[in-house]
Parts: C-alpha cells; structure tokens; sequence
C-alpha cells in the first residue's frame, strides 16, 4: 500500500532539516511516538502507538537511513512489530524538501507500507484514515517547534 | 481467570458449566455442554453455522457470550427431533436433498425453525432472506429453499404434534 | 423455483433414479453426525501452527524454548524434527515431490507453517506460537507467473530454471493444415482468477500416535487411501501402520486429497508426545494455507471457416502455480484438454506451463482446470460467431462431439448427448420471449470427464474396490474405499448395491472413510466415484448375487433354461415372476449350505482400453439470464437453465443437488469469488471479504436431464455435478457480450469491471466517430 | 482469541455508568456485541472489563409522539426496529434499512446503540439516521448531553463521547411534511455492509421547491459525513433529472473514500454520484406524495 502526501512549513530548510534529525524534537513532534532512539548514524529504534478508536496499536521496530542527501531528499526504511502480535509491517519511506521561495518549505513524503497479520484485516482504511490525522498533527507540532526555536 | 458459575438452559434441559466469562456462547454448547451439532466456519461472524435459536430467534452462537445467555431457553439442532420423531423441517430436509456435506445443516435448519415460526406464509424471497447468513458451499441453496417453502405450505403438518 | 424435466427416460428401475433420502441424511439433520472438526479423544492435546510472514525466506533457526517453557505446552515440532521428505502426490515423478509440509530451511509463501505446537488447550498452544522465534533471511519474492519466467527472476526452487515447474503439450490432427484452411483466424488473451475451496469444515486433524508404534489419524479428506500413502512416505513408516477415518466430511471440492498442515503437523506432535493431538484451522488459515483454484493467464487462437466450421486452435497457457506442485499438473493438463471440449477440430494444440510463485500453492478444484479453459474457449466462441454473424448455438452444434467422436491419441467418445442440449436450451431461450431492456442471456457448454485415468500416485491396487457382504438377516454390508465428502456417494452406491442385489437401501450398509475396514480406492476426485466405484459396487453386488442364485438354482429344482433374479427382495424365476422365495429366507438357507460362510462378493475396477483420460465425458449446455445495472455495474443472476447429459443418472435427488450446489460455485467464480494478493499475501482471507453467493443471490436452477447410456459405467451412468462448475463463468460473459458488446477478458467479472469496459467502449466509439 | 477480562453485569444504566466511569479506558460496554466480538476475537479490542448491559430493561424502549419524534433505548434491537408497526408507518426508510442490515441472526441479537457507538464508516443506520437529522443522548455518571449525529462521528471507530459516555438513545425527529428520506447502500451480496451508501432527505415547500436536503454519504470517508456541497446544490432548487445528476457529482466530489480490494477510489466516487443521484431523485419522488 502506498501512502502519499505533502504539506508545508513555514521555515529555513536548514533549520528543518536538522529539526528532522533532532530526535528528541522529532519524537515531540510525531504524534504517537513513544521513542526514538539512535542506535547509529543509520539506524533508530522507534516505537509508535497509535490508536483507532477502540483498537490500540503499539509498534516498535527499528529504521534505517538509507539515503541521505541534506537538506533535500531523505530514505529510510524498516520493520516493526506490534505489541501484542496483531501484525508486524515493512514500510519505505521517501521524503523530499523543497524551498517554495516565499520561506516556505514543501514537504513531500511516500510510504510504501506493507502490514502482514490481523492488522492488515483493516488495511488500507486504517492506515490511510491515521496517516492523514498524523500528518496534520505533525505539521501543528512541527510549526510550532519552528517557531519556539 | 477465575471460572464463574452458569447456569444455560439447552433443548429444555438444565445445565450447570463453570466457564471463563469470554467464553462465546458456541463454545459453551459444543465445548462443554458437548452437544456438537452446532459447528463453527468462520471468526466474523459470517457462514452461520453456529446458528442456535435463543428465546425464539436464531442467534449465531459465536456472537454472543456464553453469559449473556443466562436465563433463556436455547434450541439446537440436537433439540429438533423427539424421541425419535423428526420435526418438519428435518424431514423436508431429507425429502429435498437439502444438505450435502451437512456441516452448515445444523446452523441451516436453526434458522429455517426460527423463521418458520416467525413467519406464516413466506414468499421465496423472504425464504432467501431469511437464510441469508447461513452460508451453505454444497446445495446453491434451492434444496433449502423448497423444503422450507414445504413446510410452510403445510406439507408435514398431520406430523405435528 | 425451478423446472426439473427429463428426456428420453430409460425402463423405470426398482431403486436407481428414484427418490431415495441420502443414507447419511438422519445423522445430518439431527446434529448427529460427528466429524473430525468435533472429535475428541482421551487425554487429547491442542495443537497450532506457527506460519510463515515472508512470502520467501530462509529459515536460519528456530528458538522454542521460551515455549517449552510455557505450562502447558507439551510438545513444539519444526521442520528438523521431521525426516525432511519432499512429499507430492505426483510420486511417479520425483521432482514434483516438492513440499515439505513443515519446511526445514526455506518457506515459499505467507501461511507455510513453520512450526507446530501441542498443549493442553488451544489458548494455550495459540500463546506458545507467540513464544517462538524465528530467525528469517528474508529473501526476494515473485508473485505472478509472466514475471517469475523473466530471467533473473528470484529461484523458488532450485533446479527449476525460470521457475518452469511443469510443461504439457497436447497436440493431435493437422494443426498448421487447419489454420491454412481457416478464413477467420481469431486470437484473445484472457486471465482468470483463483478460487477457495471454502469448504464448510475448515482443514482439521486428530492423530492418535500409541506405543505399538501404530498411528491413527482422523482426517476431513476426499481420499483416506492417499493420505495413508502419503503420511507413510513422510514417516517412513508402513502403509498398514497407518489407520486413516475420514468420517463426515464437511466438503472438499478438490481440496482436501494432498497432505495439509494438520494431519501432518498432528502426526508429528503425537508422535514425540505420545497424546492425541487435534488441529483445527481457523477459517483465515484455511484461505492463505490451504491450496486454491489455479489462476491462468490464457492466450488462445482458433481458426474456422466462414460458415462456422471449426478447423484448428492452438492455445498458450501460463499458470500460477504458487510455492508447490500439489494436484496442480494434472490441471494444467486438463485445462488444455478440455480448451478443445465439445467440438471437433482438424488440430489441436496446447502447450502449458505451470509457474513457480511466491503465492499460496494452486491445485484442484472442482472442474480441475476446465472452469478456466471454458471462461476462454466459450466466450471467444460466441464472440467469433458473432463476427461471422452466425448463429451461436448451431454454430457449437455443428462443430459439437457426437458419439463416436475420437481424439486421436486421447480419447473416443462413447456416449453424447449434447445435440439434444442444444435443442433445450433453445426451447428455453425461446420460451423467454423478448426480454427486458437490462437483461441478456448468455450461454455456454461444455464436457467433463468421469474419473481419470491417472495414476501418479503409482498405486499397485485397482483404482476402485468394493466388498459386499450378506448377513444372515438379508442385511448388506457395503465395503468401499469411495469417500462420501457430501455429494452422495455412499446413498449412490448404496443404490447401486440395492438395484444389483434386489434389495432396498435401508438393508444396504455402506461401510467407508477408513483405511483399516475399506478396500482401497483412490477417493472422491475427478467425478471419478460414480462411475468406478459404481462398477466396483456392482461387479460386487453381482458376484455376491450370483453366488445366491447359484445355490437357489440347485435348490429350486427349475429346469435349466430358466434364469433367476432378484427384485425387491424376491428371488424368482425372471419368467415366472410369481415362483419364488423370500430373500432373507434364501440367505439363511445359503448360509447352512455353505457351511457358516459368509456370501461375499468382490468387485473392483481399473479402466482400461479407455485413452489416456476419462473413461466417458458427459456435455451439458448452460443458459444463463443476467441483469446489469449499467450505471454501476452490479451484476444480478435471475435465472438459468442447464441441459445435461450424465448418462443414466442414478441417485435422483444427489443429482439434483450436484447440478445446483456446482452451478453456485461456478457462479461464484464468474463474478463474486476473487482472490486479491499484494505482496504475496491475501488480501480478503475471511468471510466477510470473500464473497460467495448466499441464498437471495441464488437463481433459480433449472435442470433438464438428458438420459443417455454410457456403455462404460454401472447402468449406464456417467459423470455430473463437477462439470457443471465450468460453463458458468463463460455465459456470464457471453450474457455481458450480447447485452453491451463488451469482452470481457478476466474473471471473476466484478462491477468495476463492467463500469470500466464500458466507459473504454464509449470512449472508443467516440474517437472513431471523430 | 478473546483475552481475558472481567465480565461486569449492571442491573440499571445507572450502575453501568458508575462502573463505566470507574473503568473508562480499561472498561468497555458490550450490548450486542455483534461488531465487537469479532475484533474482540481478533485480539484488536482487549478490554480488561466488560459491561454488558444487552439485559437492560431501562434501556430497551420505543416511543414517538408527533412532537418529540421517536425516541429508542440504546439497547432496541434491529430486528425490533424492523418489525415495529410504528415504525414502518412513521418512519418507513428505517424498516427497509434494518431489514438490509446484515442477517437475521445479526438483526435478532445486535442493537441500534451499539451499532451507531461501534462507528464503522460503513455501518447502515448511521447514514439514515443522520439524514433524517437524527441525535442520540450520551450519557456519563456525571450526567447526559444530547449530541446531534452530525457532530458525533470524528473518525474510523471514533467519537464524541468520552471514556466514561455510553449511548443511551437513539433520537430521530418527527418527520416534516412533504419530506421523504431514502437509502441505498452498493453491495455484492444482499447481507453485505455497502461498498458505499447514500441516504437522502428531500424535504419539499409548497411549490415543489427543494427547501431542505440532507444527503449523507456511508464509507466514503473514516466516517460517515454529511454531503453538504450536494445539498447545496439541491435546496432552493426546483429538482429535476439534471439537477440530481449535478448533485452527485458534487457529492462525488467532496467525498473522500479509500481504495480496498472491493473498489477502487475513483469507482467509489462513481458509486457515490450515482447513488447520490438516483437516492434524491427517490426521496424527491416520495416527498411529494407524502403528507
């Protein structure tokens, strides 16, 4: 399943793009990010919990930087495993920065996701239906970071 | 978990189980009443075979708890017939070939009785309807269809007691 | 509800083809019946499966030991712990012996077990799996069979380049001769889906493992004696070793004849734990481990002439063949033969290939092979018909096989009826009158085959046995190894016994679904029961008969040109009816003359003479009526009509319900039941998301029954109720064709489709007219 | 499998909200348990306590009058809703809704609260209700609030309600005159949830003239929404066949569903004109019939 979108932020993208790094900004701004955590250059150990309604999800996993190109273009990907072995998933993430010229930044993202187990009974809807929530979330979180640095 | 008391009340015969309490009703009748004619096909909710008649409606056992049957008169498969003597709906069954492998049969001819009961004069549409969650892979359905529309047109009925 | 007419009935029998109940109806109707999925043995233990997440991946270790140490838990078994055999049903063939059924290195899809586990209850065993690790090297997967050819493909197996796992080729006649002599050449591409099984009882298994060494194994299958053979190749162990019960059998369909997870995995707990263990699928295992239908893509091309005369087609198949070979050969064979059913070509040929994939193993299912060929065969036909501008059915009719029709190298033609099929279906059309602005009616046929003459799995017994046995009340035992999965084979046999005997089916019997009692018999597959079991059954009931009469005769004192019979349960001078004696009161006197013995007769059955296929083909023609809400698609099935012709039928009202239970599946496979796979995993693996037709969807089924004689099955009798699985797929795309003039080139045909093809028909009229 | 937990049965709504409130997150409340059960086997739903309040005899109730409407306890069953005789007479769109609900098993056994408190996208109630302009009163151990449909769903399986709320009626205005609500849902099987559904409400003035409408589109979006671009379209207008068509397009427009094996995102769209069209054409047809 492929998850696609863009949005934008009003910042340097300098200054973005180091936030993105920050991860202890990062895991501020992330809604539902419980930890993330450096294992090394590449490799972070992330757990996210995330609620539909009544289902609760509790993934953690870790993910790799496999391309990195400041401040432009980021790839990553990685495994996780839900809590309660409701499903574990592969995701592919591609992001690009974009300056707009008026100090805006585009941000565009593509997940490529793919959720074996009980959780994938829900699929797409789910996860379509967070990623957008998420997504705006983050913006909220991540301007106001901007803003407060 | 600690097991509580139930009390289940099972083709007019008391029962007394002790059970965890997410026991699901399906399990309560084949698990520890052991009557086993009442089967299971699918987790979702879906083919019907669990089908059991509770207080006069037909109820999928594997959607209800075990404990929120407490207090009513539950009717399976195995209740049908007495001493010997086939209700209606079996014997249509047998007259119209309406069973092959007969595992939905049971669940099948649960809802046929509730229905039956429900319903006086039922055109083949409602027959269809009224079927509707049970799935049955080896008949197409007809067969079923027929020996309901059989015993609601009265054909076994000098056989009712 | 539905019309049910016969033509050209035979002389009335005493039994046959009358209205018999099924002989296993009591059991069914009052909750009585108990199959594997409710059986329960002293001490038994509960086992799960752990199964695979990758679709391809090496298994690098297995850490159980947080399991073990679960209470409870009695037993976790992984592939080390078995002896590692590559196991088929192919055994003649020992590179299509490809699946271990737990792997010891490397899974080939999502759902392969990977490791089993036995404990006191099932919650707890389901725990266990959660306590296993699995060490995996994920490997790179391929999911379709046009890619797993490419080269550079990733290697399922080893050894098979471009992951071919098996060729056929059919050729016969003047294949090049007759596209020369061709004035239309039409060629299409088509795809059609996979199918589930959905058998009602979901795969399941109890083994019973005992210190003596011996293993007892209930088992819901279509064939116990294969699964004996099987499990004894996998153990190493004798076949007699070995006791396999089916007993109630809550479908199968082509299912359930190969080794699946649960008997296997049964097998292995209780033999290191020394307990009953039972396995039961849940219905999410059942749709991703179990087998399916093989989906094919289809490229055929057909030549005939322009007055409809059918001179040569050549068909290229590419089937998915997922991670395993199963029963998946022989439909690859058979979809190729029967692409070239019911006409007459001056050439045939056919070449298919089954290809590896990473998806869930395909094999048989019901119409093994032919629903598919048909979808292709009898939707390009009436699309050429209709580019010639002939008549459809007299077009088929003209080309149609006919008695005595041979295909050269494969088969001949005994007995055909289909010419009457056509005249009926006919009738039907025209009795419809004109028919509502949103309706068409499309229509296909088709032949099917009686059994097959296959014997990969290399067995030295007949393909069939019986054994009749007469006590001394005038009651019958019927032996058979023929396996009663719910089509009616038992009452079929059951009737077959009474009729030869002279006796009623309530004194018959019938003993089967188990190794230690049944003579062996290679199960219920390929419609083959009715007519070899059925003349195993008869031969039997006969040699049993005429040991009777032979001691009547020398009893009875009757001149020597007379000769004795039978009928219900009167033994009498066929030309003096009224001279005779009670039955029962013979066998009593039988059995003092033969000091004690028991009359038992033996009877068996292995074709011969017969081609390489089918001992006989029936043919039907399907008309179907089909609604289309043009705006969104939805398609709506409101009537149907089937002509048929299986010979001499037999067990009236089991015929009635193959015809109607074969037609809901195949209807199913034309338009609702679609198997989506992303990544190599199931998308809709549950009931609510697999849609199968339910009762409101469910025409009416109308059946005329077209009583031929086949010279080679008991009483005349032939195949029916799997061959009726083919054609629908086919005439629901016709009925699409006739109402909208779209081809439609893939099933099952889901709306969507429907609303695309003919917006890309409005589109294309639109640019031709600019 | 089901985990564990405690099964709690209250013998008042009262009691059930005190336990409620106890619990909250932890807690949850069973009735039918008809959706619930499912994900509860599914291990997605693994509440420590269970309040079942199926029994709850201060819960199950029909009742209409002209001025208030019909007003239906949390624990009505489908299958009593279907049957009743008031209701078919006074609100003929939910019988025909409920008797398309699932099965009849389904029906006999599942409740309108829990169905409209399980907040499945796809759910058949929900729409209809919402058309008509429906509400339902939460209530918590602290108190109740009405909350109008409109406002209550916020997401796939979410809504306005607290932890500690639990629905505990179903409200459903009286109709207006000259006003007709019609539903349709797009399925493959007749027991089956739609792929998509519409529910419309025309409501007439004296000239013929669309005054109200309220079209209310299932699965097309993580919840049930409102179509109010289609609405726009239709109220004030004089309603005719290119009027309905221009009506689903908007709806088609404004919707946004998700792509899963069973339709794509743009045959979804189509669907949603489609029946967005023909559902207010229908309602149109019966309002101005209707008294």
């Amino acid at each position: 399943m492929i998850i696609e979108g863009k949005f934008n932020i009003n910042a340097p993208i300098k200054k973005l793009w180091d936030t993105l790094f920050d991860v202890e900004a990062l895991a501020a701004c992330l809604p539902g990010a419980e930890k993330i955590e450096k294992l090394d250059d590449t490799t972070y150990d992330v757990t996210m919990k995330q609620r539909v309604g009544i289902i609760k999800v509790t993934m953690s996993g870790k993910q790799v930087l496999t391309k990195v190109e400041a401040p432009t273009h980021l790839e990553m990907e990685g495994e996780a495993v839900d809590k309660t072995k409701l499903g574990h998933m592969k995701d592919k993430i591609t992001m690009d920065l974009k300056e707009l010229g008026n100090g805006e930044v585009e941000i565009s993202y593509k997940m490529d996701v793919n959720m074996v187990g009980k959780l994938a009974m829900f699929g797409d809807r789910v996860m379509r239906s967070k990623a957008n929530e998420v997504e705006k979330e983050f913006v909220k979180n991540l301007s106001a970071k901007l803003k407060a640095l | 978990m600690e097991k509580q008391l139930l009390r289940l009340n099972v083709n007019d015969q008391n029962y007394e189980i002790y059970i965890n309490p997410k026991t699901l009703l399906v399990e309560a009748i084949r698990d520890h009443i052991e009557l086993t004619g009442t089967k299971r096909g699918c987790d979702t909710v879906s083919c019907g075979a669990c089908t059991v008649v509770v207080d006069d409606m037909a109820v999928k056992a594997c959607s209800v708890l075990a404990v929120q049957a407490e207090g009513t008169k539950i009717l399976t498969s195995e209740g049908l017939e007495v001493n010997g003597k086939l209700a209606p709906i079996q014997k249509a069954f047998l007259d119209e070939g309406a069973f092959q492998c007969g595992f939905c049969t049971s669940g099948m001819l649960m809802s046929s009785v509730a229905f039956l009961n429900e319903t006086k004069k039922p055109t083949e549409k409602e027959i269809r309807d009224g079927i509707e969650g049970n799935i049955c892979r080896c008949t197409g359905y007809n067969s079923i269809v027929r020996a309901i529309d059989s015993v609601a047109k009265g054909k076994y009925t000098e056989d009712k007691v | 509800m539905n019309k049910y007419t016969v033509i050209n009935p035979h002389e009335p029998f005493k039994v046959i083809n009358t209205h018999i109940h099924n002989v296993d109806g009591w059991a069914k109707v009052t909750g009585r019946a108990a199959y594997t999925f409710d059986i329960k043995l002293p001490g038994m233990l509960y086992g799960k499966i752990l199964r695979s997440p990758h679709p391809h991946a090496n298994i690098r270790g297995i850490d159980a030991s947080k399991a073990l140490a679960l209470d409870g838990v009695k037993a976790v078994v992984t592939g080390k712990d078995t002896l590692g055999i590559k196991q088929g049903i192919w055994r003649r063939y020992k590179d299509l012996c490809d699946e271990q059924i737990l792997p010891v290195d490397k899974v080939r899809y999502i759902g392969e077990p990977v490791a089993a586990v036995a404990a006191t209850t099932e919650e707890i065993a389901e725990k266990a799996l959660d306590l296993i690790e699995v060490d995996y090297e994920v490997l790179p997967a391929v999911f379709e069979p046009l890619d797993a050819i490419k080269k550079g493909a990733p290697e399922i197996h080893e050894g098979f380049e471009r992951n071919i796992n098996v060729t056929r080729h059919i050729e016969w006649g003047e294949v090049e001769e007759g596209f020369e002599e061709a004035e239309y050449i039409r060629e299409d591409w088509f795809r059609c889906g996979g199918q589930a099984h959905m058998c009602m009882e979901t795969r399941c298994a109890v083994s019973s493992y005992t210190p003596d060494k011996k293993l007892t194994i209930y088992h819901s299958n279509q064939s116990p004696y294969y699964m004996q053979g099987l499990m004894a190749g996998v153990l190493d162990m004798r076949e007699g070793d070995i006791r396999v019960v089916a007993p109630y059998v809550g479908g199968g369909f082509g299912g359930k004849f190969e080794l699946d997870g649960a008997i296997f995995c049964t097998a292995i707990l209780s033999m290191k734990c020394y307990k009953p263990v039972k396995i039961v699928y849940t219905r999410e295992e059942d749709f991703i481990a179990s087998k399916r239908r093989t989906p094919m893509f289809y490229y055929t091309r057909t030549g005939v002439k322009k007055d409809g005369t059918f001179c040569a087609r050549e068909a290229k198949v590419f089937t998915n063949g997922g991670a395993y070979t199963g029963m998946g050969a022989t439909a690859l064979y058979l979809t190729g033969f029967f692409h070239s059913f019911p006409y007459r070509w001056k050439g045939y040929r056919y070449d298919g290939y089954r290809v590896y994939t990473n998806t869930l193993p395909s094999t048989s299912m019901r119409g093994f092979g032919a629903p598919q060929a048909m979808w292709c065969s009898e939707q390009q036909i009436e699309w050429i018909a209709a580019d010639l501008g002939l008549d459809p059915i007299e077009m088929r009719r003209k080309n149609s096989h006919q008695e005595g029709t041979i295909l050269p190298g494969q088969a001949t033609i005994a007995s055909c009826g289909i010419d009457q099929c056509y005249d009926e279906i006919t009738k039907w059309i025209k009795g419809k009158g004109k028919l509502p602005a949103n309706r068409s009616i499309g229509i296909s046929a088709c032949g099917f085959m009686s059994g097959g003459i296959f014997n990969w799995f290399d067995s030295p017994y007949s393909f069939s046995s019986a054994v009749v046995t007469i006590n001394q009340d005038g009651t019958v035992e019927l032996h058979i190894g023929a396996q009663e999965i719910g089509q009616g084979s038992n009452t079929t046999m059951a009737i077959i016994c009474a009729e030869t005997l002279g006796v009623k089916v309530e004194d018959i019997k019938v003993h089967s679904g188990d190794t230690d009692h049944c003579p062996p018999d290679l199960g219920a597959w390929g419609s083959r029961q009715t007519l070899m079991t059925g003349n195993a059954t008869k031969m039997a009931s006969e040699n049993a008969k005429k040991q009777l009469l032979e001691f009547a005769y020398a009893q009875s004192g009757l001149n020597i040109v007379y000769d004795l019979d039978i009928k219900d349960r009167w033994v009498h001078a066929i030309a003096r009816p009224e001279r005779g004696e009670d039955f029962v009161k013979l066998v009593r006197k039988a059995l003092r003359g033969k000091d004690g013995q028991k009359i038992v007769g033996r009877g068996y059955y292995t074709p011969h003479r017969k081609g390489m296929i089918s001992p006989a083909y029936s043919y039907m023609l399907q008309g179907v009526e089909v609604e289309v809400d043009e705006e969104t698609g939805k398609i709506t099935l409101m009537d149907s009509m089937t002509a048929h012709d299986c010979g001499q039928p037999i067990n009236h009202l089991g015929l009635i319900g193959q015809l109607e239970g074969a037609f809901s599946m195949a209807a199913g496979y034309g338009y609702l039941e679609y198997m989506p796979y992303e990544d190599g995993k199931l998308m809709n693996p549950n009931l609510v998301d697999y849609k199968m037709i339910r009762a409101p969807e469910m025409p009416p089924a109308n059946i005329a029954e077209i009583d031929t004689y086949e010279p080679e099955g008991p009483y005349g009798a032939k195949e029916a109720g799997e061959g009726l699985t083919n054609p629908t797929a086919a005439a629901i795309g016709n009925a699409l064709f006739h109402r909208f003039g779209v081809q439609m080139k893939e099933c099952p045909v889901r709306p969507e489709m429907v609303v695309n093809a003919l917006k890309e028909k409005k589109e294309k009229e639109a640019a031709e007219k600019k | 499998m089901i985990s564990d937990f405690t099964y709690l049965k209250p013998g008042s709504a009262k009691e059930a909200l005190k336990m409620l409130a106890e619990h909250q997150d932890d807690g949850k409340i069973i009735c039918g348990g008809q959706s619930l059960l499912i994900i509860m086997r599914q291990g997605l739903v693994t509440p420590e306590y269970v309040i079942d309040i199926k029994k709850l005899k201060d819960l199950n109730y029909m009742t209409f009058d002209p001025k208030d409407g019909l007003k239906m306890g949390a624990t009505t069953t489908h299958r009593t809703i279907e049957k009743s005789a008031m209701v078919k007479e006074k609100y003929p769109v939910l019988v025909e809704m409920e008797e398309k609900l699932a099965s009849i098993q389904v029906r006999n056994w599942g409740t309108i609260g829990g169905n409209l408190a399980h907040a499945d996208a796809a759910g058949d109630p929900a729409p209809v209700l919402m058309s008509m302009g429906g509400s339902v009163k939460v209530a918590s151990a602290s108190g109740e609030r009405v909350i109008s449909l409109d406002d209550f769903y916020t997401d796939l399986f979410e809504t306005a309600m607290n932890h500690d709320e639990m629905i505990v009626e179903v409200i459903v205005p009286p109709r207006p005159a000259k006003s007709a609500t019609k539903y349709q849902k797009f399925n493959l099987l007749d027991s089956d949830q739609g792929i998509v559904a519409v529910a419309a409400t025309i409501t007439l003035n004296g000239g013929g003239v669309c005054k109200d409408a309220r079209i209310v589109l299932g699965n097309a979006a993580s919840t049930t929404i409102r179509a109010k671009e289609a609405e726009k379209v239709l109220i004030g207008a004089k309603l005719d066949d290119a009027v309905f068509q221009k009506a689903g397009e908007a709806a088609a427009a404004e919707c946004q569903p998700v792509a899963d094996i069973h339709a794509s995102e743009e045959y979804r769209r189509h669907l949603i004109s489609i029946l967005t069209k023909r559902m207010a054409k229908a309602a149109w047809e019966q309002a101005k019939i209707s008294g």
